[in-house]
């Protein structure tokens, strides 16, 4: 295993962190749930791309085209190492949401007979932790297609109940769509049973891994599950650029979502034939610095350690769970132990909005994301209007949890509670 | 600090104890508006009649800024013409939209001035214009009816 | 109007331009059709976004995430400029590809009774001058609706057919999709009697604009269409971000897309609202830094002046006509006049495969596309197995031209035709 | 000049005159390949009978990589027992993915190894595979029939 890393020496990697915030405070980013910083190296890349090797890819016989096309299939080659997945299994999308999205068209899409074609009887099941990403997509497709959507629920601690797994995934069940992490609790779902049980009934697992994938290592092969989606912007990534990742198998049966240029092929004034996968889902001239960003995000991980990433995580999500519980008319929202639960600490002040919360903290130079996260049902379910979320990554540090709770405080005698 | 020009003393005094914070029942338009970005909602009742803002009440969750502001707009429109308050609330939006350029005529607004330092925070603006834009569009509804 | 820019003052802006070629040579890029290249400039603010700015828009009350928002919502009002647009009807995607299969799903999503819910009977109309990003989506939304797609044909010189008009723009027709200006031929459409035909019948026109918005100045409310799509990456803008424009009307008149975080009015487990235009088109973190990134591009163009840039292309494109007819053995494809033509000069030349000319050109410097250039219908239509094709933009010069025809006079003599 | 690595002078020959360019009736499978990048087309046959590969024809456009990468194809196959013939489409194949690190043994490719330079330009390796994988696929098939 590699030496673990040091915080403070990462944060040189990354020029925000020079930025003076208001008050002439530094900077306590506690907001990489919602989006992390780039270091130098991802900035570098993309830069790099554009200035030596920009061309669009596979279209050309000159240079520039093929030093394009090598630096995005390499860019390919760094993602799937990272999920352990093969090659043309792997699909750069602009973000997760528009991953999701792919594929709950590409199965509606699909002919009557395949396996991926849903029909009015079938079943799509969620979780009530679901952000609105693994959520909608999912209610539209029912609603195109007939389908029923349920939904495991959780315990009040917001862990996953599955008491009712088989009676949810039964034999009308075609697409399980989960979260791998809560955004908003920070709960990891335990993925075995629901895997297997799916499995077990022919549906397929559909794993929305955007708070995961970042955080620690994700195998899916180990993990055995079909499709997972993630964005390279939670990942010290660019915007603009996510993944898909299929079964290769299922990803040729089935349709393409988005048609256009390099997806094809042949095509006359009616009929287009389809590539085979990746190149099927990657429909015109891809984000191709973007995908080669990501790969420079994904190496400088690798370079950490993603053990030693979760490892970090780890230890600060317990320091600052220790600190909260101390702390009066201030509660934890989520998991209060340490177990299947990653680095996102959300909580409510007593007799303080959310917002307002956010606002003092950010006087403090702590930036935090306020209110329903893109959860909403999640917040109804929990009888909240918002939470308060601070959220961990490898530039946070202990410093940085201080900084938070001394916010806390500081906005608890603001706001006189 | 930043802080107190949008945490104005004012503010927090009708945060904590907002006017008009009940739903009369005898309305001429009733209103449903939400901050789906934040989550704020609000339910806003408004009596009109001859052209006379007769009531406006009002309920919902929000932060400080959405509720005080929404207290102070209820409070300003009582008993205004219907002309009167809709240039109020333009008024309002004007002030809110001048990135901290402008401090508010206090003769128009009243205590809607304390509001002045949130065009400065562009995150919170909608926070603020809130429960002004729930009152226009009631009222417009209410025309209609 | 501002006075002629230099292109040999504007090369200095873009870093490409100091890379040594194969053959030592420089590189002549005349492959903007396909991307362009970017000026330092764009670089700039993409990475200044990151370094000072970066946070998910719209989701946060603190600092970062309030510039965030303005950074990308300026980008939104250069670009509604840009286009003599709406603020509101500015929608970012991830590519003109993405926009156009955004508008057809749109309308495929649409319940029935709306304007946009297409349904057998009706008639969807395209061009054999397609792209196949303005082809197979409405291929695919013909097939998912039952409706019958039908096209203009082409002379042989490359130039819309509208004798028969207004018998394929009938009372049934709902969609007319079609190209601004042919990516292989440089032929421009004109719009008028189209956009006047369409209207007179209900139908909606959407425009594909990726070869004319980067080449001259678009405005949406003098053409009087209803949507609009083109890419960033082929107007000196990063990949990975494209424009979708409609009037605002019809977009909130429309079904989402995609569907998500930040494009809801509210969600709960089973049922979603929608925001109004443009965040109902905008689901997920945006790629934020290629939207400032394309803006930067945007103002760089409007800084050039696009009267400038068009008459530029035009001097240009007269020069290389006027160049390539004295060629022997080498066969101008397209519009043979510089009259309602943009700066594309496709060709052939005998004995020699498009493919094989390309690599000789690479050789030196010169960088081509050859083969389709993703319009195979148009490919079959003339007969052909591909051509040789040259782009032009505001870096190229006349020296770029003889660079060219003298790369082409080299290929004939290492094939010996 | 790099470009002299990619056409050989054999190259060119076998591009001027392909060796079994005319399509046979008497196949035992036909495959029709495409190259969507470029829009090269080929249709091949083959009659492959006890084993043995009697005949390779085809027929398509192409450039002059793909059209003499074929020509060479054809003319090495014939004659080989299938088994043969399918080692020596696993040795080019291994030549084309070698980066210009390879030159080929000319005793199994023959001809053949005057493609060693295209591994250099990757847009064109798709080029002089072609003709070799819609041989191995008509193999293929024509075992299954
Ligand atoms: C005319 C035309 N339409 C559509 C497209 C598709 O653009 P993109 O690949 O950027 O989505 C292109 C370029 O590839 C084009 O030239
Ligand atoms: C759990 C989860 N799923 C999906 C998404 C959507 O990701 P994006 O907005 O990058 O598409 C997010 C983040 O916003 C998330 O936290």
């Amino acid at each position: 295993m590699k030496p673990m890393f040091s915080p403070a020496e990462i944060r040189k990697d990354f020029p925000i962190f020079s930025k003076v915030m208001r008050g002439g405070n530094r900077l306590v980013y506690l907001d990489s749930g919602a989006t992390s910083q780039k270091p130098f190296q991802v900035l570098d890349a993309e830069r790099n791309f554009y200035e030596q090797n920009n061309a669009a890819v596979h279209r050309g016989a000159h240079l520039l085209a093929e030093e394009a096309s090598i630096a995005y299939e390499g860019a390919r080659q760094v993602l799937a190492d990272f999920l352990n997945a093969e090659l043309d299994e792997v699909i750069f999308t602009k973000s997760a949401t528009e991953s999701i999205n792919a594929i709950a068209y590409s199965f509606g899409n699909t002919a009557p007979g395949s396996r991926f074609a849903l029909k009015p009887g079938d079943r799509i099941v969620v979780s009530e932790l679901e952000h609105h990403a693994n959520l909608i997509p999912w209610q539209q497709l029912a609603k195109r297609t007939g389908t029923e959507l349920v939904w495991f629920s959780i315990d009040a601690e917001g862990r996953l109940d599955q008491s009712n797994l088989n009676e949810l995934i039964n034999a009308s069940t075609k697409v399980v769509a989960i979260t791998h992490q809560s955004n908003v609790l920070g709960t990891i779902i335990p993925l075995d049973e629901i895997v297997k049980r799916a499995h077990s009934v022919g549906a397929v697992v559909v794993l929305d891994a955007c708070q995961s994938a970042p955080h620690f290592a994700i195998d899916v092969k180990a993990l055995d599950i079909d499709f997972l989606a993630f964005s390279g912007h939670k990942a010290l990534g660019p915007t603009g650029v996510g993944i898909l990742w299929g079964r290769s198998e299922y990803l040729n049966e089935m349709e393409p979502f988005l048609t256009g240029g390099s997806m094809i092929e042949s095509v006359t004034m009616t009929e287009a034939k389809w590539a085979p996968s990746p190149k099927r889902f990657e429909a015109g001239v891809p984000n191709m610095a973007q995908a080669v960003g990501f790969a420079a995000a994904i190496s400088y991980l690798n370079n950490l350690g993603m053990d030693n990433v979760a490892k970090h995580e780890k230890d600060l999500t317990a320091y600052a769970l220790n600190k909260f519980k101390q702390l009066d008319k201030v509660k934890l929202i989520g998991p209060k132990d340490n177990v299947d639960r990653g680095s996102v600490i959300s909580f409510t002040i007593e007799g303080i909005h959310p917002h307002d919360v956010g606002q003092v903290l950010d006087q403090y130079g702590v930036a935090v994301r306020t209110g329903h996260h893109c959860a909403w049902p999640l917040m109804r379910k929990l009888g909240l209007v918002g939470t308060t979320r601070a959220s961990f990554y490898v530039y946070n540090d202990e410093a940085d949890v201080d900084a938070l709770v001394d916010s806390v405080l500081q906005a608890q005698k603001y706001f006189k509670v | 600090m930043e802080l107190d020009s949008l945490y104005q003393e004012v503010i927090l005094d009708h945060y904590k104890h907002p006017l008009n914070k009940k739903l009369q029942s005898d309305f001429t338009a009733q209103v449903h508006h939400v901050n789906p970005s934040c989550g704020d909602e609000i339910t806003l009742n408004v009596n009109i009649s001859a052209g006379i803002v007769k009531s406006v009440s009002w309920d919902g969750v929000g932060c400080s800024i959405s509720q005080a502001s929404t207290s102070i707009a209820s409070d300003l429109m009582i008993g205004k013409s219907l002309d009167e308050a809709l240039k109020i609330v333009d008024s309002f939006s004007d002030l809110m939209s001048s990135k901290g350029t402008m401090v508010g005529n206090e003769e128009i607004l009243e205590d809607g001035v304390a509001l002045a330092g949130v065009s400065k925070f562009p995150a919170r603006i909608k926070c603020a214009l809130l429960g002004w834009m729930a009152f226009k569009d009631a009222a417009i509804q209410s025309s209609k009816n």
